[in-house]
């Protein structure tokens, strides 16, 4: 941010007098506009998306009174949500009652600082991006656990045990099973890791196809991941049918809407990391994003990812329509018993693999065997 | 499997306990039942139960009645492995009507004997849980007598 | 719990969840499996036998009291006076919606069939008073009063010798 | 199922689960005692939807009873309606004509489809797996049309009469029943793929709340309940009533397929694989049924004579038996209602012991209760 607040100094000649950081600053306050806008925009579209989803598989309509075919829903929902009364139980912790919702859409929105989205377009190309990402999810623990607990109310505590249990659990498989992107790319910035996938015509070169172990670690991100953002066969703090709505029963109004826009804004984290790890990020297939125009190359770029990461939000919802919710103890089972054995399995393979083949991958094998 | 018919099963219980079982009903009832002296009932079930011959294993359905003189329990049971069925009926006074509680001889009874006791105010002694089941515990009267008189108010609330 | 048991444990997950999968993508992606009706723009077909709203056509109604006494709810009230030629006169005749079930009963027992349901469902209403169908529009009153008027009419032309015949039929009260 | 070390003491905690509650089933309270997750103690309370079915039928007639027939069962009213007129027709001993008989055979077959059809719906959804639910839904909706067409009503039939059924079927109705059974029959394959045989419900279900045979008849089990524990018995074949006798099918039993016999997933697959003996049922009855009246002559004043009955059919929750003691009047003295429900909630209590509090959400479907048969 810095170099660019620089360069933006040289290049408009009135800001000369304006101190370094002044610049740096506003720099970072528009990029976060821009991301918080985007996130927002994501979480209500994609809260539309995932009814109308729902209503195309469960044979019905889905939304379509607001608006043309019911496209304008989630605005009619997002002011529903913030016009409603933001109630606080008389029992409940109040200063942790109103602190949860914010610590949890924090967390959420906090990974798309170091999103990839194109060429150029990152709010913050951190060199430790995956970690980072890594370790602000985590905040959800915390207030998933607040929230439960602040609430008084046996069914939101029994839900927040359940998050912070399951969470903590999950970090470790998704941890691992990112692992091969990093090591594969030597650098756990996600634009490295981007960048890295992007030979061989832009498909073959993904870490999807580089080897059957990082194949193998795609479908174990994917699952441990939706069970780390408690998505449906994972949604136990939640699980509407058991704890009637776990965590977050007590709350109402815009802060009942942070904890559901931070479900919307996971969904995305953990899809464009998906895009990003595996599936070749923003590289455009036959093209190099790089070489274009600066501004063509990042619009195709940002247009292939987020396709590829709508893809994957849409497999989301539809096996979040699909499947019926584990038990707590076979959650755990899960966890514990298969996912983290098999991404220490995998871990070794690809290291093996790395070793062995000289970091080539099957695709760039073939491609050097006809030349 | 072997069903028997109601005469039959009633003279196998005449045989065993005597007076306890007082006269066989068959006109206009289906199925046929045994008059049986309350206090004995639990012995009886517990012999109908049991004895190979007869084993009524499963209790189809307890109802408590008001005949307006006295109560009655009747006790409606069916042999699972002999595929027969009888009725089984204790007349109780109209005043503190009690009997013994058949629950431990068939567990089904349990709900249906708290159901008796909440409608009809019939007390099985012994009973593993006996407390009223439909209404509310508070709740005065009970109201399949057929002198209950309907409450104005329950709790202020207007009935 | 052996290896082979384990990796049978992933794999059958993974195939009955494609399973499923394959099910809930064939119905999200075929547009004719669409079973919602959009409610007020499209309606149904009723059956004849649709059993809606009573209704009751006074003019035949013959005021027997049958659907009274069957209807199990008691939601139907009927009010009758003899009129001058002997026949019964309905004074009211009103049936509380927010209390019937829709059996059904009190139309099959009704002798000269007035009382029909129609193939009306629709009454919504912010007060219980809207929910109580009045069949007479007059008032029970004006009509017991001019019933009266009328049979003591016919009695007085019964007394005079001058009038042989009796009194023309009352007519019913009707104006649906 | 949890091994908790006694150098641990913690304290447990009561939660009430309901009587608002989504997967209770209406206004089920169940008081659980818990230990973190894990139910110590879940005590059913039950009462709350007490309409005093029994009082009322003791001041109405026998024909004015029937529509409140509907309310004991509102998913399987037809059933409730049949078994009703069954039982008054077997205390005044009347027999409705044989037409008659197969519309109530034919509609009570119906009604189950339509009932183990919300049954397994609102039980996928209780294991957090919604879509099921509507699919099951959509065919309850092309049952009820066909009841619409018959009767007029969707969910409230009053169908049956003493002596007979209130209409004939229409012009239609056994053609569209036929059509409904053609598209009906390959669903429930489709409902095994999607559901039924995921992994994921299987491991909820199985060896959940396991009821051993002997536990299920002495707590007096019966239907899909009884059935699921490995007890071949089913009052249209044990205790034949009406033309049953005259079909061929089979009674389903539960086989501890995924676990042991007698568990959740045995009393699922029971409800499932009877739909499928019900459309065989139902092929058969709408074949061969005959031309006649619908009615028996039944007098307008209706007295039964003095005595008592006690009449049970196979509902789809289990035995709906009634007990009716008649005086000669046209009221009945006492009619005790003997519902399904009402008497497997009292094997509640000791199922869920050490269960987990997701489990209790399972065995609660999978008892698949109503509650006004339970409270009536």
């Amino acid at each position: 941010m810095e170099a660019l607040a620089i360069s933006l100094i040289k290049a408009v000649p009135f800001l000369g007098a304006v101190p370094v950081w002044a610049v740096a600053l506003v720099l970072m306050v528009a990029v976060a506009a821009v991301v918080l806008a985007f996130a927002l925009t994501f979480e209500g579209v994609g809260s539309l998306v995932l009814r109308k989803v729902a209503g195309d598989i469960q044979v019905r309509i889905g939304p379509n009174r607001v608006g043309p075919n019911g496209v304008l829903q989630f605005l009619a929902d997002g002011v529903k949500l913030i016009l409603k009364e933001d109630l606080t139980p008389a029992s409940a912790d109040r200063p942790l009652f109103k602190m949860a919702p914010y610590f949890v859409f924090v967390g959420s929105f906090a990974g798309f600082v170091v999103v990839p989205f194109g060429v150029g377009l990152i709010a913050a190309d951190l060199n430790i991006g995956v970690y980072y990402v890594m370790a602000v999810s985590s905040l959800v623990v915390i207030g998933i656990l607040l929230a439960g607990w602040s609430s008084n109310n046996k069914w939101a505590l029994l839900g927040g045990m359940r998050g912070a249990a399951q969470i903590i659990s999950y970090e470790i498989p998704v941890g691992l099973a990112l692992i091969p992107a990093v090591m594969i790319a030597g650098s756990l910035s996600l634009q490295d890791i981007v960048r890295s996938q992007g030979g061989l015509w832009g498909i073959f070169g993904w870490n999807l196809f580089h080897n059957p172990f990082t194949f193998f670690s795609f479908f174990l991100y994917f699952t441990a991941a939706q069970a780390e953002t408690n998505q449906t066969p994972f949604d136990l703090p939640e699980a509407e049918s058991e704890l009637v709505s776990g965590y977050n029963v007590e709350y109402s109004g815009i802060r009942f809407g942070y904890f559901f826009l931070a479900e919307f804004g996971d969904m995305f984290v953990v899809a464009a990391l998906t895009t990003a790890l595996f599936l070749g990020g923003w590289n455009i297939p036959f093209f190099h994003a790089e070489t274009l125009p600066w501004i063509w190359g990042n619009l195709l770029s940002l247009g292939v990812f987020l396709g590829k990461a709508f893809t994957i939000v849409l497999i989301m919802m539809w096996v979040r329509w699909t499947l019926p919710r584990i038990r707590v103890d076979q959650l755990m089972r899960l966890s514990w018993k298969y996912l983290i054995p098999l991404t220490f399995f995998n871990l070794l393979g690809v290291s093996l693999w790395l070793l062995v083949f000289n970091g080539k991958g099957i695709p760039a094998m073939i491609a050097s065997l006809f030349g | 499997m072997n069903p028997l018919n109601a005469q039959a099963i009633f003279d196998t219980l005449k045989g065993k306990f005597g007076d306890s079982v007082v006269e066989l009903q068959s006109e206009g009832c289906s199925p046929a039942y045994v008059v049986v002296a309350p206090g004995s009932i639990k012995e009886v079930a517990r012999f109908l139960k049991d004895a190979p011959a007869l084993s009524f294993d499963s209790l189809m359905c307890l109802s408590g009645v008001d005949y307006k003189d006295n109560f009655a329990v009747t006790y409606h049971v069916y042999s699972m492995a002999n595929r027969h069925s009888v009725g089984l009926k204790a007349m109780l006074p109209r005043e503190n009507p009690s009997l013994p509680s058949v629950d431990d001889v068939w567990p089904a009874a349990n709900f249906q004997e708290r159901e008796a006791y909440d409608l009809l105010g019939i007390v099985f002694e012994g009973s593993k849980d006996l407390r009223r089941i439909l209404l509310p515990p508070d709740w005065e009267g009970h109201p399949l007598r057929k002198d209950y008189k309907y409450p104005e108010s329950y709790h202020g609330i207007k009935v | 719990m052996g290896l082979k048991e384990y990796l049978n444990d992933i794999v059958e997950a993974v195939v009955t969840t494609a399973k499923g999968m394959r099910i809930t993508a064939r119905y999200g992606l075929d547009p004719k499996e669409e079973t919602t009706l959009q409610y007020p723009e499209e309606r149904w077909e009723l059956p004849e036998r649709y059993r809606g709203f009573l209704h009751n056509d006074i003019n035949t109604c013959i005021s027997c009291n049958m659907c009274v006494k069957t209807c199990p709810m008691d939601c139907i009230s009927l009010e009758a006076v003899r009129g001058a030629d002997k026949k019964m006169v309905l004074a009211s005749y009103d049936i509380n919606i927010g209390r019937c079930m829709y059996c059904g009963l009190c139309v099959e027992v009704c002798p000269p069939k007035s009382l029909k349901h129609s193939l009306g469902y629709e009454m919504a209403s912010v007060n219980r008073e809207q929910l109580i169908l009045r069949f007479v529009q007059e008032d029970a009153s004006e009509v017991k009063a001019r019933v009266a008027r009328q049979v003591a009419e016919a009695a007085a032309k019964a007394e005079s010798p001058a009038a042989g015949k009796p009194a023309p039929p009352a007519k019913g009260e009707t104006k649906e | 199922m949890t091994a908790r070390p006694e150098a641990l003491p913690t304290q447990e905690m009561t939660i009430n689960m309901g009587p608002q509650h989504p997967s209770t089933h209406g206004v089920l309270r169940v008081i659980l005692t818990t230990d973190g997750e894990v139910v110590t103690r879940a005590v059913p309370d039950v009462g709350y939807l007490h309409l005093g079915l029994e009082k009322i039928a003791e001041r109405l007639n026998y024909s004015q009873f029937m529509p409140f027939t509907d309310r004991l069962d509102y998913l399987a009213g037809m059933n409730c309606n049949c078994a009703w007129a069954w039982a008054v027709e077997k205390l005044a001993k009347i027999e409705a004509p044989e037409r008659a008989e197969y519309l109530r055979v034919i509609v009570s077959e119906l009604n189950r489809i339509s009932s183990h059809l919300i049954s397994f719906g609102s039980f996928t959804a209780d294991m957090g797996a919604f879509t099921p639910f509507l699919y099951g839904i959509r065919e309850r909706e092309k049952v009820n049309d066909l009841f619409e067409m018959l009767c007029g009503q969707r969910l409230t039939y009053n169908y049956a009469r003493i002596g007979g059924v209130s209409g004939d079927a229409p012009p239609g109705f056994l053609e569209k029943t036929r059509e409904f059974l053609d598209y009906f029959e390959p669903k429930i394959d489709e409902y095994n793929n999607l559901i039924s045989y995921n992994k994921i419900f299987v491991q909820r279900l199985a060896n959940v709340a396991v009821i051993s045979a002997e536990e299920a008849v002495a707590y007096g089990l019966t239907g899909p309940n009884l059935r699921g524990s490995g007890v071949a018995f089913d009052l249209r074949k044990d205790e034949p009533y009406s033309v049953y006798p005259k079909f061929d099918f089979n009674v389903c039993v539960g086989s501890g397929e995924r676990g042991q016999l007698g568990d959740c997933f045995d009393r699922y697959m029971v409800r499932i694989n009877e739909m499928r003996e019900s459309v065989k049922i139902l092929r058969q009855a709408v074949d061969q049924i005959p031309e006649g009246p619908v009615m028996a002559k039944v007098p307008r004043v209706f007295k039964p004579p003095v005595g008592e009955v006690y009449f049970r059919a196979e509902n789809p929750r289990g035995e709906n038996g009634y007990y009716l003691v008649s005086d000669g009047s046209a009221n009945p003295y006492r009619a005790k209602i003997r519902a399904g429900s009402f008497v497997t909630m009292n094997i509640f209590e000791k199922v869920t012991r050490g269960l987990l509090i997701a489990d209790i959400v399972a065995v609660i479907g999978s008892f698949d209760i109503i509650l006004p048969e339970i409270d009536r």
